[in-house]
């Protein structure tokens, strides 16, 4: 992006507290690893969501104060945590029969690319020299009732992450529900891009520039 | 903010519609929710499908509900028991429908539903009667059948203790099909017989996590099913 | 059978523990219903046998004393029965992971029929009066390594149970390995029937006899 | 009588044989039984299929493993961590061969082969890549892709506590694969940090049963495998 751009949009913070606007209150959550961690920061009062980490945990806290990490207790990121009273522990096969039985509500995500459709590519950029590594993913787009994602709209070197198609490989098909950039908010209804809201500074037709997608507005 | 314990066991089964498949935990009286089966009868949706290790003893519970001609289904291992005369008499005289299935492949079926596996592969039932129109396999040679996800609507358990989040321990093999069955429902209504702290379960002890789980009611004093039986009770 | 028959082969008792004696130290055993539960009487001194009951217990004890009974604490005949320390419960997907994923080491079963080839008859009679239920036998000999059937030789009637051909609906084809009846010990080898051991008074034809399958001594 | 408590991780682990498909449990470093990861490696079997969620850190525990050239396959969800490097050096110079499976999926197949179920229909992978080669089904017009159970003939797994019955406990997230690995192998050798009594565990709370478990190894203080990365050890 151009030094003009920093003016416009979300930061960061700000896009995830707009994630945080729209998870209701007794969700069960899953938090993908990196910008989706910043989520739970954001959670207005009075609403109380229930985090699950796919490697055993129901009932997912704060990070682990310094000085208190336990190597036993840690989310799907390997980051040491706690866990809230009423929390639960459980194996793999357990963990995973909630994701996939579409017991968790909402599962945020990050993305190299969602497309109009709401594919989601989030895994391999498809470079042969990379180790290929998918961990829990697939598993969460192809199970969880409604998967947000949570990206900047274009990449460092300024492409547009919302696409016609991905290019990337993918993680799941028509899996995406909403997208939260740092210049919009973006629903995905009947295989078409809608905008919800517009960041601060940001035109439909700007917004449309840095899409590669087709964009649409109510 | 959650609290998933109801006031009353009317509201707690309100729902539960004509038609509907719903799943009733327990093996034999052990663990069979007999308070919520009988909000079930007053309740009064027909039509349904019921999941259900066995199909209940004398004039009381599953039997009662059975009685009252609200059950056009069973889906179960074992209906035939000593005291059971209710589920004979209407499965004789053609009143009521029955899918037998043995017992592990009921109780996997469940859980596949619950952990949203379609369909899988058993070697169980096998050459028996029970195999026949299935589809078979060999998996390493040996020949399996393929059996399917038994979702259901509504799931009504017996625990022992629950938490305002719906995280629930049972008692010893009480336990059984609970579990499997709060996972497998759309709607897991449980009756518990105490109500525990939040944090007063060990979370590495909790057996079914409050995710499972949408309501729960407290009946301090549920009753045994074989003693309302020996009594000779009927419900309603 | 004729009055005479009395005073030859095993009682019961003596069949349980016959059963018994093969019960290696250290195996977990289920026991069905009825006349295998007599066998944990005989376990040798010196063995310890941990009993799965698939209701959801591994570690069961004995029948509960006059008294001490609990409606929660039951077998798979719903007997009121105790857990030793060291005991486990679990829920019916865990329980029957244990027999079908081929955890549990001998099951000791009775039967309506076996046949020469280890067939097992032993839920329905395929009368059409009677309300058909299979419970966990059909899991039990498809999981468990090796299962045992103890069964009098024949039945009330006089028809012999051993038969080359089951007549009833099959539990499970080609799954016994061994027939522990009142008047033999019998073991299925290569879809024959060998006679193990003959009970007192017992001889080779007067077995084969009131047997309707054909029987092979080493 | 039984007592699965086993003196010497040596004798622990001497079965391990050439050619052997081993579990080994852990989510990163938690769960990692990397004192019997590191009897493997004294032990010396080669050609190995290993299952794994991830592939090691530094040059210890599964990474030592891997540097020793004793990992012809490895079974795994994410062998990409931050302090990884024999893995990535290994698999670029095409010296080991990698599966990649859903971590969901790589669950579910161990839980399979415990459980007796030898195959599976689920939707994770569908439309991806690591479907390809699958074989897909629709159930409820939905695509599924057909899951094989994986079958070790060793699991390695690290666990909290332990009975002479070979009775588990675990302790927070390090449970993860633990419990489904005891269950999809001929034999699972366990190093538990703590020795417990018979009947110590609550009965309610037992989370491996005795059944799944072959031998136990007391290593009393595990080491961290985070500390031995950070002070960059190496083994042997």
């Amino acid at each position: 992006m151009k030094l003009a751009d920093k003016k416009i949009g979300w930061s960061v913070n700000e896009m995830a507290q707009k994630v945080a606007m729209d998870i209701y209150d007794g969700a069960y959550v899953n938090l993908g690893i990196g910008m989706p961690e910043l989520v739970a920061g954001y959670i207005p009062e009075g609403r109380e969501v229930i985090y699950h980490t796919e490697n055993g945990l129901l009932g997912m806290g704060k990070i682990a104060e310094p000085g208190m990490e336990d190597p036993e207790l840690v989310n799907a990121g390997k980051k040491y945590v706690t866990a809230i009273p009423g929390a639960a522990y459980f194996n793999h096969a357990e963990s995973f029969a909630m994701i996939r039985g579409g017991h968790i509500n909402i599962c945020v995500l990050g993305a190299y690319q969602v497309s109009e459709e709401g594919d989601l590519a989030n895994w391999s950029t498809g470079n042969p020299d990379d180790i290929p590594a998918v961990g829990g993913a697939m598993d969460l787009v192809a199970g969880v009732e409604t998967i947000f994602v949570i990206t900047k709209h274009c990449t460092k070197s300024g492409e547009s992450k919302i696409v016609k198609q991905c290019t990337y490989p993918l993680t799941g098909k028509s899996v995406v529900s909403r997208i939260y950039s740092d210049l919009a908010i973006l629903e995905v209804i009947n295989k078409r891009l809608f905008v919800k809201e517009l960041a601060p500074g940001v035109t439909f037709e700007y917004l449309q520039k840095k899409s590669d997608a087709r964009l649409y507005m109510d | 903010m959650i609290n998933k314990i109801v006031k009353s066991i009317e509201v707690a089964v309100a729902d539960v519609f004509d038609g509907a498949t719903v799943m009733i935990s327990g093996f034999g009286e052990a663990g069979s929710p007999v308070e919520l089966i009988h909000a079930l009868v007053d309740n009064g949706a027909k039509n349904l499908t019921i999941v259900s290790n066995n199909a209940g003893s004398g004039n009381v519970g599953l039997a009662a509900l059975i009685e009252n001609r609200q059950v056009r289904k069973i889906i179960c291992s074992f209906p035939r028991t000593a005291i059971s005369v209710v589920f004979p008499e209407m499965y004789r005289s053609g009143k009521i429908e029955l899918e037998l299935v043995p017992q592990g492949t009921l109780a996997e079926r469940i859980r596949a539903a619950g952990a949203g596996i379609s369909a899988f592969y058993t070697q169980t039932s096998v050459d028996t009667p029970l195999a026949e129109g299935k589809e078979k396999r060999d998996f390493d040679n040996k020949t399996h059948v393929l059996e399917h996800a038994i979702k259901a609507d509504f799931s009504l358990v017996k625990c022992l203790g629950a938490d305002k989040y719906g995280n629930l321990i049972y008692n010893k093999t009480a336990r059984n099909f609970g579990p499997i069955m709060c996972m497998a429902a759309k709607t897991t209504i449980v009756q518990a017989k105490n109500i525990l702290d939040v944090g007063e379960i060990d979370p590495e002890c909790v057996i079914t996590p409050g995710i499972f789980v949408k309501r729960v009611v407290i009946i301090t004093n549920p009753a045994d099913e074989s003693k309302l039986v020996a009594e000779k009770r009927r419900y309603p």
